[in-house]
């Protein structure tokens, strides 16, 4: 399109790819590559939507959606912090019990001592923050693995959950609360959600444009128009298409369009700010972060305290969701589901790879192979199977899209 | 420009950066043994010495990768400690690590901005790829693409990236450890135009080479390390190769002049056969 | 002990001395339900503390492992304990305990739920089976009463927990015969509320107004239930419960929950509490009936709906007033006569 | 001592350290540097050992030690298998749910089908090795990560053990049976105890002769026959001691020699045959080793057969002690526990470091903790929190002991 | 030994190892593109290019570590495919890689014998250790203990595991990708010694290096890469190094010849501002 090659176009073993074809061309090539964190993933849910839909009818209907994305919200916001702290290769096994602790917090600040609830949330919040303070700390002065710091953590917070919910093993959040109404009630109204995907598109548009004449004044190659308005107009499609579907019945729901919203500011603080350059940085090679000057306990101890919050958040949610707190809340699957959806997602144990996306897609295969199952009627123990066996197939679907990542070294 | 030239040289020669003593051990290896060290600024001092001398350990404890065990660090006359490579970018020390040090999941641009990228809470990637083609052009680079994840460079590319990364910012000391072990010719060519250009700007170089060509190319004085000790300092117009090469290797008879002996008699039996 | 599979106390009197400083071992087997750290643990300690005001009561509670709760009684046996208070984790498994600590003369008494394949010195229980049996039973009279249509969906604990087993065996032996249909049942991991509420969830996308009554195995699942009808805006259909919780109690009172089940704890403990006592002293009480080869005294719990919660939960002490009507609660509470 | 300098000694920056004060100064140095794996966390040991010994008299009984060793055995086995596909950067997140179904599977072909014991056995191992390359053949073909594997894994067959129980829920091993009373009631006869210690001991410091002969022969360094004698003679010491002691009620149970030997075999093979070496190299520079010409699906293959094996073998172990098995048999926290233990023995989550010894010291840990803490009459709230701050506490020590790993990169 | 050099002669100047048409992607990125190499038994064939050029992943494919995109390779005049380095080994190819690829984790010892180990199931520590000290030894290399992780080595010290891990087993044909980049003056003459030793010995060597002393010194053609593909096959004996390095940059006025006319002009100046 251009006639004068840009700066970043000029070597002459670089295959040029113009307009959307070549787009199309890139894209292949980078999965293929190992480079594309999600695309598989989604290939690999729409794989397993499809084995599920024809096992039961139900399974995409717009109700049941419904109910898959209020599902996701919880455990997704504590995946996100569980994304964080994989990306400098570190682990917290305890998400589960501090947001079984923070749900305990706001049930008896809230209900029993009735404070209000805004102050409930915030020392909840608050306290999940201390939390991954302290695991930062042990981890910066003694070196403690986190793996052992945060599995003391998932002990000591458990206990101190059934301690702060000795009296009662189980508390009722009203449902008429605020807090309740929110996670089981409250949908965005149709047109505030087609006005919010238009603005979205608008948004990827306008900013892509921007980008892409800043580039072009600097003498770089930039996505075309054409390319930046295809892109947009996919997304607003996609967009309405799963507003007015949700609608048929109940719509999108507030608490899901909160954790959407925390993927998308984690998304530009990740891959948008010096601290997320430097977590990926951290991650992928510690040493040399720290030669370029880069406080690296500052940045370990910003991840750990973000994990722990969020699992605090997801927590409150999870106990908001549930309209009860109680000795095994946060416990269960929790933790795993929290970690496996941002491994499913494409987030690596290894450290350095992943993006905030793939706890958003993470969470919906996990919560999707297993709301597709509880609508089939199965005993327990072949349940269990199908479950293991369905996931597996997603994520085998997912790596057989990228090229084998075993070549490209640790997967 | 001539403000830059006339601080130059009020400055050459003052000593920037001056160690005294540093020792350094790792379990039962002693690394370093009493080791001093000048540098004065607008100065090339280029650090010798064999295959485990101890020249990188210097490097790393100037650049506050390892504290030393014993020894001082002078810094513009003033005693430092430099107990983090945060601390040494801020004393303005910029250092080529021999190992690069580089983020191998993080491309290019990512890497040479790493720690001062431009517009923290929103980044310029633009301006950030702007300069990035520039400074690479600068060093002659063969790079196709500045957006690959560096571990996809060739071993040269990546060198040339380690060493733009530490020509951003404002250093006093620029540090090399073997700057151009992985560089083609031209690249080579540049790096040691670059090193004349920063001596010229009174910044104190110290680098690091095996190859003595470079060495007599660009250096100042020459410091040889032997076994991690100081095994003599001189300046390089008063020194031969030959001479360079006793002290590194602690004889006259090594490997090398062996080699070139042998390869002389050979080259004259050629010539003998030759003629035959 | 020779050849028991845990040494003979290294502290502690004598076997068949006085029964001064004694010590006795009160072994829960899980967190899932809170009665046992609630109830069962206090009322117990209280009991003993009456009967002997020197004794040490060692209480454990084995989190659902049955090897961690093989591991407690071998402590508390090498502390010298006089007798074991058991509540398996694993009925089965539980006879490799009861072999243990006999081998070493230790009495064991089981507690809540039976150890049917080695007798053990004595058994005090309420039925399980007949909880089961006896919640929905319940349900099941109330919808016919109301001349409801529809089926039923059931909710039972935990696939791994034999309790659980047992329960779901009462339950299907009330609804089976019932003329409801059962839509759906599901096995809820770990007794997880949350799970109950997915799954629930997932029932009501299928069968919309068809439902007509959910039995749940105990309260948290019960609560779970509840939860996803209320999110899902439909009308809650009677749910049920059991263990008589002060949230379940709540639910009832504010009429979201159907009914639940008062097991007389503070009987049951007080009267392993004075069992163990007697064994303590070297006594062999008799049972008032024989189950399972052992001696053994069971209660009945008492089903608990809006109609007699007031007598049952409030009048006869098990909860204050003060604690349940609270916040939103008030009203129904007062609706109820509860002060 | 020698006058003549070794060929490996000839360097002049190297200290010479000779003798058993060389040896002293050299063994700290090496942990300073964060390299001996499991002194450290020996030295956590023991002070949590005295911590719990104050707290409670009981707990350093002879009879409470003897339980400790019996209820090691089953979990740390299980560990052993972790160690393995930890040293090659992996993980099997599935070792419960193996455990479980071994366990379950034992009982039914010896309980309900009848089988001969050492048949049903050998089923429950066989199954549990064709898990392992099951999951060996997903990982190398598909290149799925093995975090995924095995939780689909865990899924899977937690489902089919409650398949393989479902009639039954839970069977009782019989008492008098072979597998039951090795679990429970086997101790080695106290005069072969001793001999084994003498064994050990003289075997120690045989080959330590031999080895030093051959290096000294070969012109290289070698420990003097004063250091060799030193340290065979400690540790017949400490074993006669603790033959000794554990000897004062029931002695040393079979199966705890069981697990200590298949700790000594692991041992062997992993620093002292090619396969080991590969293990090493696999964990510490897949690529690498790969260049070298060793086959790395190969190696993977081995491993993850190795700790599903093991997992079978550990399961059908705790089944003997339980003499049950249920549908909760390797649940719980076995996961966890033996995952914990070889971290908190000293392996890395990363690859390349660790021992077969770290599944010893790591599970002696952990349930020296578990232990101790039921010998005090706690809350189970205060129970949770006081396991996971002793658990801390061993690991800090550990830490504090050796220089802060994490400046000598991922710990 | 005679019988070795009869060997030897007898297959001098066959080619053991032919490359045709070679091509290699990476994404978007030619990394070669059609290449051509001959390497006769008793050779140094010398590969040199830029920074980029395509010489490691000519490397890696000769050594099964990427396949190449299409092309045929050759060995001992039958078409092999090498999909792994195992296959690699089999053949006879050893390779000393530019990113050494050595576990850090390991001692030296076993880097060097990774692979060979003498005796798998009971391994002979003794003797391994003994070979590997005289191995180090002939490469003169300065490595204090061979018992310490490579993740402590200097640069070239791990250069030299390296190199002296490819001399094991008996490869027919060794490639070393830029071996004496990272090693000090001895341990550099001592390499090329060995190069020439090898080459008696009958083997095939593929040298890639960006020294052009070394190239002149030991290589019997050089190859030159351009941008990934071939750019001229030169007998030594025949051509100046301004010949290669003009093949290399593709232009006779570069950066190495810059500098160098310039390096003359300041030392002329110099001369006359010393005899002025
Ligand atoms: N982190 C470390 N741990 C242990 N020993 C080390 C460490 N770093 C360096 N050494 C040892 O210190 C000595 C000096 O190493 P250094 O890297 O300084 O050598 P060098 O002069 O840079 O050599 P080269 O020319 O090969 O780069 C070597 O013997 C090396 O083995
Ligand atoms: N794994 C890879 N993925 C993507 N690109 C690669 C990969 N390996 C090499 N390349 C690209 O292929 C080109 C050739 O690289 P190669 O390593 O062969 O260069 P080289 O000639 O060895 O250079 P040097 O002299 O710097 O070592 C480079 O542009 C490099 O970026
Ligand atoms: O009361 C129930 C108990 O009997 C069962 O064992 O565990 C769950 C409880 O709710
Ligand atoms: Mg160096
Ligand atoms: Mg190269």
């Amino acid at each position: 399109m251009n006639t004068m090659v840009t700066t970043d176009r000029q070597d002459e073993r670089l295959q040029s790819r113009v307009g959307v074809r070549g787009a199309i061309t890139d894209v292949i090539e980078r999965a293929r590559g190992g480079d594309l964190g999600v695309i598989p993933v989604a290939v690999g849910l729409v794989v397993i939507w499809s084995v599920l839909q024809v096992l039961n009818p139900v399974f995409l209907s717009s109700a049941n959606l419904v109910n898959l994305t209020l599902e996701s919200a919880a455990v997704g916001i504590i995946a996100l912090g569980i994304v964080c702290v994989l990306l400098v290769a570190q682990i917290d096994l305890s998400v589960g019990s501090v947001s079984g602790l923070s749900g305990a917090v706001v049930g008896v600040l809230f209900v029993l001592q009735g404070l209000p609830i805004w102050a409930a949330i915030a020392a909840a919040v608050v306290m999940g923050a201390v939390i991954g303070w302290l695991y930062a700390q042990l981890f910066n002065r003694f070196g403690v693995p986190s793996f052992v710091i945060t599995l003391a953590g998932l002990l000591a917070f458990l206990g101190l959950q059934l301690y702060v919910l000795r009296t009662r093993g189980s508390i009722n959040l009203p449902f008429d609360s605020g807090l309740v109404h929110f996670a089981q009630l409250a949908f965005v109204p149709a047109w505030l959600s087609y006005t919010l995907a238009v603005l979205a598109a608008a948004g990827l548009f306008t900013s892509g444009y921007v980008h892409a004449r800043e580039r072009r004044k600097a003498g770089l190659s930039a996505n075309s128009v054409t390319m930046l308005a295809v892109r947009s107009a996919a997304l607003l499609a996609v967009l309405v298409f799963v507003v007015w579907y949700l609608g048929r019945t109940r719509g999108v729901g507030w608490m899901f369009v909160l954790f959407v919203g925390m993927v998308l500011v984690m998304h530009y603080l990740l891959s948008r700010t010096r601290w997320g350059r430097s977590v990926y940085a951290v991650g992928g090679n510690v040493e040399a972060a720290r030669r370029a000057g880069i406080n690296v306990k500052a940045i370990y101890t910003s991840v750990f305290v973000l994990c722990s919050t969020f699992a605090a958040v997801g927590g409150i949610l999870a106990a908001a969701r549930l309209a009860a707190v109680n000795q095994s809340s946060g416990g269960g699957d929790v933790n795993l589901n929290a970690i496996a959806a941002a491994v499913i997602g494409g987030t690596s144990l290894f450290g350095g790879r992943g993006t905030a996306f793939s706890a958003l897609l993470g969470i919906i295969v996990i919560q999707s192979i297993s709301s597709g199952l509880t609508l089939l009627n199965l005993d327990s123990s072949i349940r269990f199977v199908v479950t293991g066996v369905v996931l597996l197939l997603a994520v085998v679907v997912d790596s057989v899209a990228r090229k084998s990542r075993t070549s490209h070294g640790r997967a | 420009m001539t403000s830059t030239q006339q601080a130059a040289e009020r400055r050459t020669d003052e000593v920037v950066l001056s160690l005294r003593g540093i020792s350094k051990h790792f379990g039962a290896v002693a690394a370093l043994t009493d080791v001093d060290l000048d540098v004065p600024a607008g100065h090339v001092v280029a650090v010798v010495g064999d295959n485990g001398a101890g020249k990188s350990t210097l490097v790393k404890i100037l650049s506050g990768v390892h504290p030393p065990d014993s020894g001082t660090i002078c810094f513009d006359s003033k005693e430092v400690s430099i107990p983090t490579p945060a601390a040494a970018h801020r004393l303005g020390i910029a250092t080529v690590f021999q190992d690069l040090a580089l983020c191998e999941n993080l491309n290019v641009i990512q890497n040479l901005f790493l720690g001062q990228e431009v517009r923290p809470l929103r980044l310029n990637e633009v301006e950030m790829e702007t300069r990035s083609w520039d400074l690479l052009r600068q060093l002659s680079a063969k790079i196709p693409s500045v957006r690959v994840p560096v571990a996809s460079l060739s071993g040269g590319q990546r060198q040339t990236v380690a060493i733009a990364r530490s020509l951003l910012g404002e250093p006093k000391v620029i540090i090399l450890d073997e700057p151009t072990a992985a560089l083609g010719v031209a690249q080579t060519a540049e790096v040691l135009n670059l090193v004349e250009r920063l001596r010229e700007h009174g910044l104190g170089v110290v680098m690091i080479s095996h190859n003595m060509a470079d060495v007599q190319a660009v250096a100042d004085t020459v410091a040889v390390l032997r076994l991690g000790r100081n095994n003599g300092v001189f300046p390089v117009a008063d020194v031969s190769t030959e001479d360079i090469i006793a002290a590194i290797t602690g004889a006259t008879d090594n490997a090398v002049s062996q080699r070139n002996e042998r390869s002389q008699t050979r080259q004259a039996r050629d010539k003998e056969g030759l003629s035959s | 002990g020779s050849g028991s599979d845990s040494g003979s106390g290294a502290t502690g009197s004598p076997a068949g001395g006085g029964v001064e400083n004694a010590k006795v071992a009160f072994l829960m087997p899980d967190l899932a339900s809170t009665r046992y750290e609630l109830q069962d643990k206090p009322l117990f300690e209280a009991r003993m503390k009456q009967l002997c005001p020197s004794c040490t009561v060692i209480y454990q509670n084995a989190d659902s492992d049955a090897a961690k709760q093989q591991q407690q009684v071998n402590s508390a046996l090498a502390q010298g304990v006089k007798a074991i208070v058991l509540d398996p984790v694993d009925s089965a498994a539980a006879a490799t305990i009861v072999q243990t600590a006999q081998s070493q003369q230790v009495p064991v008494i089981a507690y809540d739920r039976p150890i049917p394949d080695k007798p053990a010195d004595y058994y005090v229980s309420f039925d399980n089976e007949k909880i089961g049996a006896m919640i929905a039973q319940s349900l099941v009279d109330h919808l016919k009463e109301q001349n409801a249509q529809g089926g039923l969906l059931e909710v039972n604990g935990s696939p791994t927990d034999a309790a659980a087993g047992l329960i779901k065996k009462g339950i299907h032996s009330a609804i089976d015969p019932s003329g409801f249909k059962l839509l759906a049942e599901y096995d809820t991991p770990d007794w997880q509320p949350e799970k109950a509420q997915t799954w629930v969830s997932g029932q009501i996308t299928r069968f919309r107004d068809q439902i007509a009554g959910v039995v749940a195995a105990n309260d948290g699942t019960g609560g779970g239930a509840i939860s996803a009808f209320k999110a899902a805006g439909v009308k809650v259909p009677p749910v049920t419960g059991n263990d008589a919780e002060l949230a379940a109690a709540q639910r009832i009172i504010a009429g979201d929950q159907y009914n639940t089940i008062s097991k007389p704890i503070k009987i049951v403990a007080e009267a392993s509490a004075n069992i163990a006592y007697e064994f303590m002293q070297g006594k062999k009480p008799a049972g008032k009936t024989t189950l399972y080869d052992t001696p053994s005294e069971l209660f009945v719990p008492t089903v608990v709906t809006r109609e007699n919660i007031k007598e049952v939960l409030f009048e006869s002490g098990i909860m204050k007033a003060a604690d349940a009507c609270t916040g939103e609660y008030a009203k129904g509470c007062a609706e109820l006569g509860i002060e």
